[in-house]
């Protein structure tokens, strides 16, 4: 395109704002439908217990209570909760538990009333017979001998067991002059979004047709599970997902209320409603990351590292939602991070756990490595007493090696590591910070920098990587249609909520088509309305939506051409789209108006061979690979060392996502993502104890970071584009959260380094700090 | 038991359970869904209107305990098809991503500005202390209260 | 999220609110701001039969100056008692306190006489009202009764409010000459409670301590005056009080829950004790 | 939930022995114990209605005494559930005789709270346990004193903290 872009690159602000402003969205509980019901679930409070009987009659009695279910009624009539991750055991998945239940928060009955006031009240009124059993939380224990086992039927608590061998690596480990050892946690963290998720479901009993509006990332892979699970087709499910109040991968997921629901409004005729509530959310909604790793690192004294061992044992809770045990593959093959080591072994054993199945968390998998490759760099640097920097500079993957295959196997596909971490380290005045903290350290205080280099995987790629059983792969759809009028719709396969590609991609189109951004409209989430997409997820919004929205564009611009080729008697291939015309390249003054082109592929009175009526065209794109973004953070805290309270002196943090479509989009993603990765180091944490039982079910126990516990942050960006796609972008969605955990550990470690502190669990709450501290001035 | 109050200007009258939360009256009987919950216990600030011009959780108030009041929710915010500076500055400022928190974030930063009409980003980080936001980490949103401060301190002179 | 259901019964005067509670006794409970007892019947846990509700008794809600004292209604709320102009000039602490409670929102609703009532183990206000040696008011059907703070707190969620009273009015001396105080906290970073809270109040005579009074909240299951703090300081120098600070948790049956051990609290409450002490010597001698 | 500690009651040991043996008057020193019925030997099941200022439960429950060493030790094993949730585990408790007339009781238990009580109250569960057990050791103490002189503490808690508020009460008015 030679006209120079006016939207692309822009600070344009977002079109989906007006309605969410003003209150006039429309979220899932914001759906009203005549006759509508509402519904409660009853949840377990025991962590594994056997169920004697469930009296329901004193329920069903309560005035306004139109149905009480327990899980032995839907037997045969609702399918497995579905996990498509290929794992040796995949367990047997009600929808309401039968015969026994396996974590707190596990559904058991449902009511379904005329108000929310009423199913409560009927929830309260029936009776559950349990017979507890001894349940298991850590999932080292789990494996032990005489553990108790959450699914009989495999005799074990192993999920699967996953090896990458390489004998390279023991080769390392022996003529390194160092192997490093130790032991990271990546605790377990409810992703949280600040709506709850929320199905309603409507039956129309002449049409055979069920609607479903659901808080979902994937309305189309969910149509196709809840379709597999209630014995429907898919052409009689319509799915939308409305107004998404935030997923950060909870729902990127199929769940038992979507099925449970629909099944209700089919067999009451009724439309039912299901609004899950926080302590549902906290116990029953996908939790994150609760991953260990022992960990090896080969290492010489000039810094370098030759290899990468671990060893993971990967908590996947009580049953495999939709990509459970996929996720933890992510943490191995990225775990070099953006360092050249030659040589990666690991394995990864998963275990079934008393507690809610993990699954997709922001970052899925690479926050695990980045943390593992940025932990690796400051045990080598503090090994060798080496500037942590200068051991980054050591171990990058040089500007020149790309494509860079990697030891885990992947090719990055474009990169310079080293300038950011130059540019972050010029903005925070490196030398000058490193002799403050020198000076304040002399007057008896704990100043710390912190520093992280990451690299992250996005878009992910060719659908081969996804597992087969997703019936989706790692492609993206989009529809283009060009209305008569000359307005465009846009029918995107992707499913934002929050990302703002209602905005990007009109930027995008405005941009090819020579039009007004105005003149664009985004659709999404509607499965009766847009081709079968795979959804938003995976920072691939953009990546690999928006490819597939350039197809379909491209696809109506030569069309178009060729229409206004006939029409001009000009060679299609000197024409361009510039400001609602049609011109000639070499010749603006000859040019025909875009809206003349419209109309006659509508009107259709002169026929040109090869080209249809109409101006709508639908794409499939099928990356050829997967993007990497890439970028450094640098945080500079101080410890309060009497009662080890972290505060943020500055937060500095350069990335690099590839060609940006909106700067002030990519901002918002980032500082998100940043206060996410933070909220790990330092708040956040699912807490279960030995017995089971949800300890952080309410935001009055899990933080949930507020504003004052977060830093102002300084963002600067550098522009590696992806040669992956046409676009050159590479994903932003999830690369603050991958850097900032990282950072922000790092440099609290940095401040507690002259007490020979190196190595403490996550979230680095206060007493955590404070008993480090306490105990090295002891030793 | 009936219920009187004034919402957004509009007086109503309703039958209401003494046991409704105002939050469900606001959404359910007076239909305005802008106001939302996120959470049980008080926490989150979704649900965040405001009472006599005071930003409080309509998720810990009983609607009969709203008799005689006047409220203002987001929806009551923007006169006409003019939007409120506070409205203005989270779409310039690109202050929201998924939206959900917004309309409790704007009540309490209409709060914050009627008493402070020019805060300093600590103050404003610190009047944020009963809202949640997931999408932001915030200092976007800080920049859209600011936006507004500087708005409404403008037109106040003017 | 729902609670269930309940008689409601809005008075406008307290005669008409003790009338009701001795009618249903313990089936009744007072709904002031509801921000103590709302939370609880959204979760079920509780559920009174009969709700009385005060709100609409306006008197409750005054703050005024009379004879040296300054009185405050049981239904004044966070936001009043911290920005109102008597209780900012007189007891600046306890301002400071109030705007430390939880967030705007809570405190435009919250009420000092339920927080006091409800007697939330890590609330900030009896802390204060500890150290600034309040006085409540009890009314009952027989007339009323003043308890002061050391006397009130007895137990966790546990005062000296009778079933059929209700706290109407807290009274406090203004603070002095040479007096000072200052309220610190360590906020639960997720619930907005003090982990621990230290409230300080200083007077000095010279150079020395004449009075030092210290309330702690969040460490134990009720807040207490650090008396060993104080008989430490009594006579002393500020160089005193790193030792005296030390004594912060002498003695209390420090709470452990998910966020910090009981060790840990007492450590804060001497750190913040120390702290606190400081910073009151320092606004008294500025 | 781990809880241990110790109390100092004013009675020999075989007296506190026997108390902690009787269902009858166990029934009037648990707090809000409705009722304490004997199941089999050492197995009791009951009812306890336990508030703790506006949070109030009932709790059908079911308990077991083991490893009796009269008069020095049993093991407890409970389990009870109500709406807001359930308690179960186990504990010991051993009698040591301090004089004549007085005994240490030291207890030591490992309970499992669940439930909705723990989701929301877990910062205040810990505190809970321990103002229940004060005051049921206060209880013991006013039944085995009461005993001592021949009188039957027919009420149980309820006397015993009705006796402190009443002297409360008048601290109070003496002061005033």
């Amino acid at each position: 395109m030679a006209v120079v872009p006016k939207f692309v690159g822009e600070r344009i602000k977002r079109r989906e704002d007006p309605r969410l402003i003003t209150g006039t969205g429309q979220y899932v509980d914001d759906v009203r439908l005549p006759g509508m019901l509402t519904a409660l679930v009853l949840r377990s409070p025991y962590a594994h217990a056997k169920i004697n009987s469930i009296k329901l009659d004193a329920a069903q009695k309560v005035p306004g209570v139109v149905a009480v279910l327990c899980g032995d009624d839907l037997k045969d009539k609702v399918g497995s909760v579905p996990c498509v991750a290929p794992a040796e055991h995949v367990p047997y998945h009600p929808v309401l538990a039968q015969g026994k239940v396996r974590f707190v928060g596990e559904g058991v009955a449902v009511a379904v009333a005329s108000d929310a006031y009423i199913a409560q009240d009927a929830l309260d009124q029936i009776e559950v017979d349990y017979d507890p059993l001894e349940a298991v939380t850590d999932p080292e224990q789990a494996l032990e001998a005489g553990a108790p086992i959450l699914h009989d039927e495999f005799k074990t608590n192993s999920v699967t067991l996953a090896s990458v061998p390489n004998p390279a690596v023991d080769e390392a480990m022996n003529k390194a002059d160092k192997v490093i050892r130790f032991r990271i946690h990546n605790q377990r963290l409810a992703p949280v979004p600040m709506e709850p998720r929320g199905v309603v479901a409507r039956w129309e009993p002449g049409y055979k047709q069920l609607t479903i509006w659901s808080s979902t990332q994937i309305p189309h892979l969910m149509r196709s599970q809840v379709a597999d699970m209630l014995k429907l087709g898919e052409n009689k499910i319509h799915v939308i997902a409305p107004e998404v109040g935030g997923g950060f991968g909870a729902k990127l997921n199929v769940y038992a209320e979507e099925a449970l629901i629909s099944h209700l409004a089919i067999t009451l005729k009724r439309p039912v409603k299901w609004i899950e509530r926080r302590r549902e959310n906290l116990s029953g909604t996908t939790h994150g990351r609760d991953q260990i790793v022992y960990l090896e690192i080969a290492a010489n004294k000039d810094g370098e590292v030759l290899a990468l061992k671990g060893r993971f044992i990967c908590d996947m809770g009580a049953y495999l939602q939709l990509l459970t045990p996929a996720i933890p593959g992510f943490s191995g093959l990225m775990m070099t991070g953006c360092y050249k080591i030659p040589a990666l072994a690991f394995d990864q054993q998963m275990v079934f756990t008393n507690k809610m199945a993990t699954d997709a968390y922001r970052g899925a998998g690479r926050p695990e490595a980045a943390f593992i490759a940025e932990r690796t760099m400051e045990a080598v640097a503090s090994e060798f007493n080496l500037d942590p920097a200068d051991v980054r500079r050591k171990n990058f993957i040089a500007k020149a090696s790309f494509p860079a295959p990697t030891a885990g196997g992947l090719v990055y596909d474009s990169g310079d590591y080293e300038l950011t971490l130059n540019k972050a380290l010029d903005q925070i005045d490196y030398n000058k910070t490193r002799a403050e903290q020198a000076a304040a350290a002399k007057e008896g205080r704990y100043i710390g920098i912190g520093i992280a280099s990451y690299v992250e995987i996005c878009g992910i790629g060719p659908s081969a990587l996804l597992p087969p059983k997703l019936k989706g792969g790692g492609w993206e759809s989009c529809t283009v249609r060009i209305e008569p009028d000359g307005k465009v719709t846009v029918l995107t396969g992707v499913s934002p909520h929050g990302q703002g590609q209602e905005t990007t991609f009109a930027q995008i189109v405005a941009d090819e088509l020579g039009i007004d951004i105005d003149d664009v409209t985004v659709v999404h989430g509607d499965t009766a309305l847009v081709p079968y997409g795979i959804g938003t997820f995976g920072s691939r919004g953009t990546t690999v939506g928006g490819p597939a929205l350039m197809m379909s564009v491209g696809k109506l611009q030569a069309k178009m051409k060729r229409i206004a080729s006939t029409m001009m008697e000009v060679p299609p291939e000197q024409l361009e789209f510039r400001n609602r015309t049609i011109a000639m390249a070499s010749d603006a003054s000859k040019s025909i108006a875009l809206q003349t082109v419209i109309e006659a592929a509508y009107g259709y009175k002169t026929v040109i061979e090869g080209v249809e009526p109409g101006l709508d065209a639908t794409s499939f794109y099928e990356p050829s690979a997967c993007t990497f973004p890439f970028g450094t953070h640098v945080a500079v805290v101080e410890v309060d060392s009497q009662t080890g309270q972290v505060k943020f002196l500055r937060y500095v943090a350069v990335d690099d996502c590839g060609k940006v479509i909106s700067p002030l989009l990519v901002e918002g993603q980032i500082q998100g993502g940043i206060a996410q990765g933070i909220a790990q180091a330092l708040y956040e944490e699912v807490k279960y104890d030995e017995g089971g039982q949800l300890l952080s079910a309410t935001l009055m126990d899990y933080a949930v970071p507020k504003a004052n516990m977060l830093p102002h942050y300084e963002l600067l960006s550098t522009v590696t584009p992806s040669p992956v796609n046409s676009l050159g972008v590479k994903g932003v969605g999830e690369a603050g959260t991958i850097g900032a955990t990282p950072c922000a550990y790092n440099a609290v470690l940095d401040a507690l380094k002259r007490l020979g502190i190196r190595d403490l669990d996550m979230p680095l709450k206060p007493e955590t700090i404070w008993r480090a501290i306490r105990d090295a001035k002891k030793a | 038991m009936l219920l009187n109050l004034t919402i957004n200007g509009e007086q109503r009258s309703d039958n209401v359970d003494p046991r409704m939360l105002l939050v469900h009256y606001i959404r359910d009987i007076a239909n305005l869904t802008g106001t939302h919950v996120g959470c049980e216990t008080s926490i989150c600030g979704a649900c965040t209107v405001l009472i006599n011009g005071s930003a409080v959780k309509s998720c810990t108030i009983l609607a009969v305990q709203a008799d005689g009041t006047k409220i203002t929710t987001i929806e009551g915010m923007a006169e006409g098809d003019r939007l409120h500076p506070l409205q203005e500055g989270f779409w310039e400022e690109h202050g929201l991503q998924c939206g959900y928190c917004t309309p409790g974030m704007i009540m309490t930063a209409a709060d914050l500005l009627a008493r402070n009409s020019n805060p300093t980003e600590a103050e404003i980080r610190e009047a944020l202390e009963g809202n949640l936001c997931r999408c932001t980490g915030y200092q976007h949103i800080v920049k859209a209260i600011q936006f507004a401060a500087a708005k409404m301190r403008t037109s106040k002179a003017a | 999220m729902f609670p269930a259901s309940f008689e409601y019964h809005r008075v406008s005067s307290v005669k008409d609110a003790l009338a009701l509670l001795s009618q249903f006794g313990d089936e009744a409970k007072i709904l002031a701001g509801g921000h103590s007892l709302l939370p609880m019947m959204k979760l079920r846990l509780a559920q009174p039969a009969h709700l009385v509700d005060i709100g609409a008794v306006h008197e409750l809600a005054q703050i005024q100056e009379q004879g040296g004292r300054i009185l405050i209604g049981g239904l004044a709320t966070h936001h009043s008692v911290e920005t109102s102009s008597i209780v900012k000039a007189k007891l600046p602490i306890l301002a400071e306190c109030a705007a430390l409670i939880g967030d705007i929102q809570v405190r435009n609703r919250g009420t000092i006489g339920g927080s006091l009532a409800h007697a939330d183990p890590a609330a900030d206000y009896p802390a204060a009202a500890l150290a600034l040696e309040a006085e409540m008011t009890l009314e009952n059907p027989g007339g009323k009764r003043k308890v002061k703070a050391a006397d009130f707190f007895l137990d966790l969620l546990t005062t000296a409010v009778q079933a059929g009273e209700i706290l109407t009015q807290v009274s406090f001396a203004a603070l002095g000459a040479g007096t000072g105080g200052v309220y610190l906290k360590h906020r639960h970073p997720a619930s907005g409670f003090a982990t621990v809270g230290v409230a300080a109040v200083v007077t000095l005579k010279g150079t020395n301590f004449d009075k030092v009074r210290v309330g702690i909240t969040g460490l134990g299951a009720k807040a207490f005056r650090a008396s060993s703090v104080e008989k430490a300081l009594a006579g002393k120098a500020s160089d005193a009080i790193a030792a005296a600070a030390s004594h912060a948790a002498d003695g209390v049956d420090a709470t452990s829950d998910t966020y910090a051990s009981g060790e840990f609290r007492a450590e804060l409450a001497r750190v913040y004790t120390r702290r606190a002490l400081e910073q009151a010597v320092a606004r008294v001698k500025a | 939930m781990k809880i241990a500690g110790e109390q100092i009651l004013s009675a020999p040991r075989q007296s506190v022995w026997e108390l902690f043996n009787d269902p009858n008057r166990l029934s009037r020193l648990i707090p809000g114990c409705e009722k304490l019925n004997v199941l089999g030997p050492d197995q009791y099941e009951g009812t306890i209605n336990v508030g703790i200022a506006s949070v109030k439960g009932v709790y059908d429950g079911k308990l077991k005494l083991e490893d009796k060493r009269p008069p020095e030790h049993y093991k407890l094993l409970i389990d009870a559930k109500g709406k807001q949730g359930f308690v179960r585990g186990s504990g010991t408790l051993d009698l040591e005789a301090r004089d004549g007339s007085s005994t240490i009781v030291k207890y030591a238990g490992d309970l499992q709270v669940g439930g909705p009580l723990m989701q929301v109250g877990q910062r205040m569960i810990e505190g809970a346990s321990k103002m229940m057990l004060g005051q049921f050791f206060a209880a013991a103490d006013a039944e085995l004193q009461a005993a001592a002189v021949g009188q039957v503490a027919r009420q149980g808690i309820l006397v015993n903290f009705w006796r402190y508020l009443v002297r409360l009460v008048r601290s109070i008015f003496a002061r005033a």
